[in-house]
Parts: structure tokens; C-alpha cells; sequence
């Protein structure tokens, strides 16, 4: 993984440079290769890595209201002999899965899913594995009809609550609040070429430059590379994969993923989880010029 | 609350008289299915657990053959051998309620439409519970409410996980309220269960209608149904009859749950057991929930 | 109110008696001019009565996942004072208002609309009110895709966990799985010639008598009189009506009844009440010959 | 995430220059209509709230206005004047987003989107929180998200209730993933609030989109929107571009979600200060959770 040093120059300044290689177009290039490999069309999946570092895995289906959201897995399975609940986002490879998995974005009844797996796991004291692989939530009419952005946030919510041991890992494209739907864990990895976006690098340029086309800017500023969230303090820990990526060795990567899975889950159940220690870790983000010590009044 | 009316049980136990012809069993050398009509030797057709080897319809089969099914040999110890119902409201339509319930007693050598019992399913140890349609219909009496509740505890005490094979008609109309309330009792004991973190793994056999499926057979943790079983609230002629809706081709079918995210799997019977061990082995997995136990606020 | 003894007589001999004036004929007729009165078109309905026993009341609306289902009325309001969360089922009485309210029987959406009040009430410390008036479940196609008794199921399941004093009163139809979803509280009051039913007379005389006619018949078997809920031990108390029924003295009614809420809602909170203590009421639920002292393994 | 860019708030507080003319204040002594181009005497319209009398549009109004509306006179005190936000990633599109916080800052006087404060609404004492969509699009910045938190947090404290008017077109794309994570902080820092049975009442002005929605925003206990507002999880222009379907009339407006079971009321704003202190004499009448306190398991 090369890193991008944000810090090292005035960008804006070398944007209209004279010159293609200017260091902001090197850095959006470089950006941009990252994103092509979480996006990679040989990219092991969820069920892909589930098959690999899982034993006796049985998925579950729907979300006991009426919907089964083919782009949202879960199951029960073992890991190192521990039993788990399992979420996941997953992705179509064919053209029918991809269709039929809406390409891994979440309708409702995906999230609601989630929720329902969480709480499965509470009532029978599971701990959860979360791999998240999502390019965003889905822009679609019948999404927001049935309550997508409430069904976003009270999936924020169940994972804020949830009382047992819960491992997450970003194994693909961690988009938007799709993504953040089951990100909330108490010990969250990334895989080396995956991230973590508060937006597709083509929603941020539209956003800031009205100009989709400049995604590749986009992917720069927004300092996608998986380091960065564990120097945020927002992720624990990057999972390296096989060289040249995680689609060049399926098993490679597995065997790279699994151990880290294992280690995480052990040390979160040796050591005690509790949902109230979760919310602090999500309460106390950082992210402001002067934190203060004392929130109360 | 759905039919209750009992139909006949399409296979019957050996060793007693047929149940609707009365025919002695030693007649009975064939068994022709009911759905296309293809015969076969008896003998095979237990071998086959009564699904047809033509055209893989499900026959519906009594609770004693449930059990001996999905339970390892010699492994069941029956509970509540002695829990009788009662005619509480000294109910009569066309017969006096107690009539019935006597010869039904009398005819199936049960007091009621459910037993249970402790067992073994794959070496797991399990509370096991099932329904006979035969018996008035399966539907939920007092005494079956009571046999569930009871068997729902022992599991919590016992720590063990609870399976229920239901066929059931719903409500049983002669015991009026304390019908209707046995769905109320039911999972008000299924509580105790969840709250001792054990499972409950709820099967779906053809047909679990009316207050079965709307209390108890719904909160399963895993809800498994058998192919092509007829599932709801209420009964497809009843809809029909009241808003002359047309009735979808699936209606009301355990893949049409599926398909809705109310049911986690359609298994055929033949490999039930087998899908049933597979759950267990993750949720009755030893030092599993044991290690997260540590983990309590 | 006139009490039916149904223990008095047998009323399957005197059912074929010649004469219309048999014993079971008065009863049925009886039996059927309360169930009109319960169903009088005049009858105060849930908010009728609500605007009288409460004050400030704000009505709320949604499941909050893309429903909102005006068959059940949800809100906040005062009872003498004290703040309480409100759920009810609603009745329509001009032709559009009936079709709007679907005649007071729930979709799916409505009983998560009372899981959300429930929920809300937890959340806020806020005790509970429910007005049950519902003719049951609704048989409809829609409602049985969306998963209607599974939506039952887990409303009944909501109440069970309920961290707050909860008084149900049926003020009119108590149908079937439909009223149950509202009912089980701590304190139940039944108004005089208000029921709760295992399924409506019409249905129970479609299922016993296979003939809808004979819903007089299936009335008087199975012994709707409010009073019985008492003596059975599963209401706790009959709420008397103004002389010949609620539907000629709205007021009258409300000042009868608003007294009996108070009573009990403080009664209550003084006697301080958990989810557990529920639970044990509905899990004792009585209709077994021999209630066996212990239930344990 | 939706859209962040700062769009005109069509009624700017006065006594300070046009937000977009420069224009200074005593020159505008009219106001006209965004929608239908009416026009109204300055005073007039501010004594309207700035809803048009003539054809209802709810203008956008500041965060001041908002709070000098809701609250009793001089009743607020400003929490927490001094948090800023900070430029976390040295974030440049066009510009340096260190030169657009500061220029918003300057133009505002404010130091973020947010102000938040305690306050009297009707003699009630309440934590009461106000978004400036004029200030960058009133985006989730890490400053939006820990003044949020800490004015939950602070409620809990006091125990009074929350409330919080919302005008945000979600995350703020210049903060990355530390915008995302506000999503999760306020979810974490409402869960202090019920933890203290305290009630946060979500009030949805034009627009409310994105991470705005899918979190804080969605999770009131009571939802109130202002007539047409936009309120959705992604903008409709990209829901169209996408996936070329054809939008509803109503799409993403209040009404649109109220009808869906997701808003509680849709409220004129000049009837909203009503709606909300009818809200807060039940939600926060004194003795009445006191009295269910008494009943804590
Ligand atoms: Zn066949
Ligand atoms: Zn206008």
C-alpha cells in the first residue's frame, strides 16, 4: 500500500498547473487504481471469504416482516469453533446475480434483515461478523417509499444496542449510510484495498465539482486509503491482502482475513463487550479543532 | 382463527387400525399418494418418510412418526404423558365437545394434539415437540398450550434448545377463549426460553394456520418450513368467500413465505434432520455461547 | 346484564326439540342480541370514548417503516393527569370512514403501528392504554403477504416485554388473534356488552355447524358474556354500560368508564408492575382438568 | 449522501446584509413568495413566520429565526458558542474548505450549522437544537455532530425533553468519514436520552436529506414536518439520473412520508410552537413518569 500524504503541498494551487503530471493528478490516479481494485469484477465477496474463513455456514433469509433482500446475507455459522451470526452485503457476479442482488445496495428490507440477525444474536447471545462490501444505498423511488433513511438509521441504532462481541470488516466498497449500517462494530477491520466513503468518489464530484467525471479528484480529497481510518482511530486494524490485490488469491486472502477474525473475536470476548462501551466509541469520533474534555452542562 | 375441522392424516402410524377406514393395518400393504395418485409399497413409503418418490408431495404424518423421525433411536422420553384437557365451557355443537375429545384420546392413544419430550437429534440433546393433525386438527387447546409452555421451560431449564414440528388447524373452537389465550401462554414460555439464550428452532409442516402460526410457530429463531405446506392466518376458502380476491397460485405456500422473508428455509423432509443437525451443531455448539457469557454488562 | 348459564341443561338434547322456544334457541337469541349491542352502529368507537376519559390527547401515525394503517389509532394523551401512551382499533361510521378504517380490522402495518406505540411507551416510561374493537383479523390476500400473522405474533410478544403498567378495555369486538394483539395487559375491563371471541360467531358456526347461519348458535356455545372473562379469570372486571348499551349515552358511557381506568392505572403504579408479572398472568391461564402446582422438568 | 451545496435561504434574518445581494438590510421592506412571487411587507411576512399567505409556500428560515419562534422570549441560552469544526483532512475541491468554513462562519456568525441551547417552549423547560440550511447546506460536520450529541447528552443531564428542528442536506462532503460518523455519534448520543426516558421530538423543516435523515433526524419519538418539505435519503435529481424512473407528483415531500407511516404530523408553522408545547404538556407533565418510576423492576 503506498501512502498518499494529504498534508504535503498546496493541491488546490496545483490544480490548473501546466502539465498532466502535476502531484494532485498523480495523487488522483493513484486514488483512483485503489478504487478500481475494491471494485475489481474478480474481487472475492462476502460469501466468497464466508465459505473461506467460516465453517457450518446456514444462511438465514428475510426479515420476518415480509421482505428477503437478496443484496443482504445472513446466517449462522462457526469460526474457529465459536459460534456467530453473520451479516453481510453481497454482490452478484453473474449478470442474473448481479440484477437479482441489485449489485449489493440494500433496499429496506435489507437493513430490516440486518436488524433482525442482530437481534437473533442478542436472544441467543451470538457474537456478530459484519462484511460490508456496499456502494452506497440504493437511489431508487421504491426505496424511498418504503422508508429507507428510517430504516438506515434504526439499523445505526440496533447495532448501538446489540450486547454481544461484534466484529466488522470492510472487504470491498464501504459506501455512504449503506455502509454504516452495519459498520458500528466493536472492532472493525479493512481490508487493504477496501474503504470506507462518505460517498461513491462519483456522487462527491457532482457534489463538489458538479462534475462527476472528476472522480478520480474526488477519491484523492476524500483520503480513501484504508490506513487512514485506523490512524483516525475509526477502524482497528488494515488486513493486508495477497499481492497485487484480494481477486488475484481468493484463498490467499481468506487465509490472510481469517486469523485476524479469530484474534478479534477472541480478544473482544476475553475481555468483556458491553453495547454502552460501543456507544462511546462512537460518541467520542473525532474530528473537531478543540475537543473538550468535559460534554456536560 | 382458521379451520380446526380434522381431515384425514394421509399416513397413518402402522399397527392400529386406519383411522378413517378403520381398515386393520395388516391390509394396508400400499400406500397410494394423494396428490398424484402413484402407489407404493408401504415399506417404501416409510422409508421415504411418506413423500412421494413421483411427485414429492409431503404427506402429512402423524406426531409419533415426527418424533421418530427426527430423534436418534430410543433417545425420546416423553413429558406430560398424563396432561389431559378439559371441556372447560361444557361445549356442544353438533356433538358435546367431551365426546369428541374422548374418542379422539381414545383413538390416537394421546390426550391431546402435542407431545413432547426430551431427545437426542444428532447427539444433540433437545426438547422435541410435535403436532398431530390427526387430533382434531392439531389445533391449540389448553392442553397443547400447556404441553408447549411446559416443554418451552424444561428446555430453559435444562438448557437445552427447543424444536416444535407443527401441523395444526389454529384455534380449537370448543375451548372458546382458553383456546384463543393459549397463544398468549405460549409466548409468554417461549419468553423463558429466550431469556435463557437457547434456541428455538420452529418447523412448519402442511398445515400451520390461525393461532399457531400468529403466536408460537412464528417466534421461531429458525423458522423452517416443508415444501408446498399451506401456511396462514386465515384459511384461503375464507378470503376467497369474503373479498373475492383472486388467490396468487402460491398462496399461502411455504415458498410463498419464503419468498416474503417470514420463513428462513424450505427443506424437503428427507433432508430435514439432516438441516436440523446442521443448525444445532452452531447453536448448540459447546463453550460457544459459554464464551460470550463473559461478556454480560 | 343477564347471566346465560351454560352449565344449566343439556343443550345438545333440546337442540332438535320441537317448538322454537327450546331452551337453546332462547339462548342463542340471548346470546345474539349482545353481540348485536357490540356491534351497534351507534356505538361509541375508540376515539369517542378517548375524547372522553382523556384529555390532551395527540394522535400519532406510523409503523415508521412505510405504513400507517387507520384501523389502529395510536397517541399520547392524560388520563386524570398522568401521561399515557394510547393504542386503539377504530372503527368508521360513515361509508367511507368504514372502508378508510377497513370496518376496524388491522393490516399488518397495524400491529406494528401498536409495536411502535409499545415501543414508544418504553422508551418514555409512559404507561399504556388500549380500546380493543376489532371483528378479528383481516382476511385479505395483501395481509397475509406482508405477513400478517407473524405481525400478530410478534405484537403479542411486544406486549409481553412491556417495561410499563398496561390497562386494555374492550369496548366492543374482541375478534379472534386480531383483539389479542392488544389485550394482554395487567389490568383487562371488558364493558358490559362488549366480547372477546376465539373467532366470530360466524366463523365459529362456519367451522362448528358448517353453516354460517347458525352464528346465534355458535354465540350462546361459546359464552361471550363479558362476565365470564372475569369469573375465568382472564378480565378484571366488567365495565357497566348506561341502561340499554353504550350507543344511547356516549357520555354516560365515558363517565363510567373513566373512573374504572383511573382506578386501575393507579392501582398499577402504586403496586408497581414488570414485563415478568405479565407474562407469569398469561402463562397461568386456566382450561386444564388437573393444573399441575409444577411445571418444572 | 445528497446534496450539500449552500443554497439561498430565501428569508434572511435582518439587520445584517442580503446573505446573497450583499444588499444591505434596510433596503428590503418587502418580501416576496419564492413560489408564487407574491409579495408582502417585511414586517408582515416576518409576522407570518415567513409561510406565504397567499399560496402556504414554508420559506427557509434561519436557525436564530427558528429558535426566536419556538422559545419563550429570552428564555435561550446558547450552548457550547464556541465549538468549531476544523478542517480534519486539509480538505481542497475548488477551493479549500479552511476558506469556506470560515467564510460561512464570518458571513453567519455562527460556528457551525447548529445552534443549540436550553430554552422554554409554553413554560416547558427543553434542550432545543436549530440547523441554518444557509450555512453550507446545513451538512453534518463533526462540529454539527458533537454540539448535537452534546445537547442530547446535556437533556439527559437535565432531564428535560429535546427538540430539534432539522434543515441539512446531509453530509458534509469536505469532512469524509468524519461526517459519516456523525451518523453514528448523535444515534449514540439520543440512546443517553431514552436511557433517561427523556423524549426527543424531530422536527423536519426543508429539506432534511440524507446522513441527516438516515440517522438523529429519523429516530424522534415523535417526527413533526412543515408542510412540502423535501425529506428524503437521496435527492431526487439523482434518483432520476440513475435509474431513469418516473417520480411520484408528491416524491420525498412530508406529506409523502406522513402518508407511508414514517412522520408523525405534518404542521403549519404557524401552528407548530402549539403542536409542540400540546406535545411537551403530555411528554413532560410534572409527577407523570415520576409516578411509573415507582414501578422499575
Ligand atoms: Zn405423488
Ligand atoms: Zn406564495
Amino acid at each position: 500500500m503506498t501512502a498518499v500524504s494529504a498534508e504535503s503541498g498546496d493541491r488546490a494551487a496545483s490544480e490548473h498547473a501546466p502539465g498532466g503530471a502535476s502531484p494532485l493528478e498523480a495523487d488522483a490516479e493513484r486514488a483512483w487504481a485503489r478504487i478500481e481494485l475494491s471494485r475489481h469484477p474478480d474481487r472475492p465477496y462476502a460469501l466468497d471469504l464466508i465459505g473461506r474463513c467460516l465453517e457450518d455456514f446456514t444462511e438465514l433469509h428475510g426479515d420476518r416482516q415480509g421482505g428477503d433482500d437478496p443484496a443482504v446475507v445472513i446466517g449462522l455459522a462457526r469460526l474457529h469453533a465459536r459460534p456467530v451470526a453473520v451479516v453481510a452485503n453481497q454482490k452478484g457476479r453473474s449478470l442474473e446475480e448481479r440484477g437479482r442482488r441489485n449489485f449489493g445496495m440494500a433496499h429496506p428490507e435489507g437493513y430490516r434483515k440486518a436488524q433482525r440477525l442482530l437481534r437473533l444474536a442478542g436472544r441467543l447471545q451470538l457474537p456478530v461478523l459484519s462484511f460490508i462490501d456496499i456502494p452506497g444505498a440504493y437511489p431508487g423511488v421504491a426505496a424511498e417509499e418504503r422508508g429507507q433513511a428510517w430504516a438506515i438509521a434504526q439499523t445505526i441504532e440496533a447495532q448501538l444496542t446489540l450486547p454481544t462481541p461484534y466484529v466488522a470488516v470492510v472487504i470491498g466498497e464501504g459506501g455512504s449510510g449503506g455502509a454504516l449500517a452495519t459498520f458500528l462494530a466493536d472492532a472493525v477491520l479493512v481490508m487493504e484495498h477496501a474503504f470506507l466513503t462518505v460517498a461513491s468518489p462519483e456522487t462527491a464530484a457532482a457534489i463538489l465539482y458538479r462534475d462527476a467525471g472528476r472522480k478520480r479528484h474526488a477519491a484523492a480529497a476524500l483520503r480513501l486509503e484504508a490506513q487512514n481510518l485506523v490512524g483516525w482511530g475509526i477502524a482497528d486494524e488494515v488486513v493486508p491482502e495477497p499481492r497485487g490485490g484480494a481477486h488475484r488469491d481468493w484463498d490467499g486472502a481468506a487465509r490472510l482475513l481469517r486469523p485476524r477474525l479469530v484474534h478479534h473475536l477472541e480478544r473482544l470476548i476475553a475481555q468483556g463487550v458491553d453495547a454502552a462501551r460501543r456507544r462511546e466509541r462512537y460518541r467520542r469520533i473525532d474530528g473537531l479543532a478543540t475537543p473538550e474534555p468535559d460534554a456536560g452542562g | 382463527m382458521g379451520p380446526l375441522v380434522a381431515q384425514p392424516v394421509e399416513a397413518a402410524l402402522t399397527g392400529r387400525p386406519h383411522p378413517i377406514t378403520g381398515a386393520p393395518a395388516a391390509a394396508r400393504t400400499a400406500w397410494t399418494c394423494p396428490a398424484c395418485a402413484a402407489a407404493q409399497p408401504l415399506a417404501v413409503a416409510r422409508e421415504q418418510l411418506f413423500v412421494c418418490p413421483t411427485c414429492a408431495h409431503h404427506a402429512r404424518i402423524g406426531a409419533r412418526q415426527r418424533i421418530e423421525h427426527l430423534a436418534d433411536p430410543d433417545s425420546f422420553a416423553e413429558w406430560d404423558a398424563d396432561l389431559a384437557g378439559r371441556d372447560r365451557l361444557a361445549f356442544v355443537d353438533t356433538r358435546p365437545y367431551a365426546e369428541r375429545l374422548a374418542e379422539a384420546q381414545a383413538r390416537h392413544r394421546m390426550p391431546d394434539a402435542l407431545l413432547s419430550g426430551a431427545a437426542a437429534i444428532g447427539g444433540h440433546r433437545v426438547g422435541l415437540a410435535a403436532f398431530d393433525f390427526s387430533f382434531m386438527g392439531g389445533s391449540l387447546s389448553a392442553a397443547v398450550g400447556e404441553r408447549l409452555a411446559r416443554a418451552a421451560e424444561r428446555c430453559a431449564t435444562l438448557r437445552t434448545p427447543f424444536v416444535c414440528v407443527t401441523t395444526s388447524g389454529g384455534a380449537r373452537m370448543q375451548e372458546g377463549v382458553f383456546s384463543l389465550l393459549q397463544m398468549a401462554k405460549s409466548v409468554a414460555a417461549l419468553h423463558t426460553l429466550a431469556d435463557a439464550h437457547m434456541p428455538f428452532i420452529s418447523i412448519l409442516a402442511d398445515p400451520t394456520m390461525g393461532g399457531s402460526i400468529a403466536s408460537f410457530a412464528a417466534l421461531g429463531d429458525v423458522i423452517v418450513a416443508e415444501p408446498r405446506a399451506t401456511i396462514g392466518f386465515t384459511g384461503a376458502r375464507v378470503i376467497a368467500q369474503v373479498t373475492h380476491e383472486r388467490l396468487p397460485a402460491d398462496f399461502q405456500t411455504s415458498e410463498f413465505h419464503h419468498a416474503r422473508g417470514l420463513i428462513d428455509m424450505v427443506v424437503d423432509r428427507r433432508q430435514l434432520k439432516g438441516r436440523v443437525i446442521g443448525l444445532l451443531r452452531v447453536l448448540a455448539a459447546p463453550g460457544g455461547r459459554a464464551g460470550t457469557d463473559a461478556s454480560a454488562a
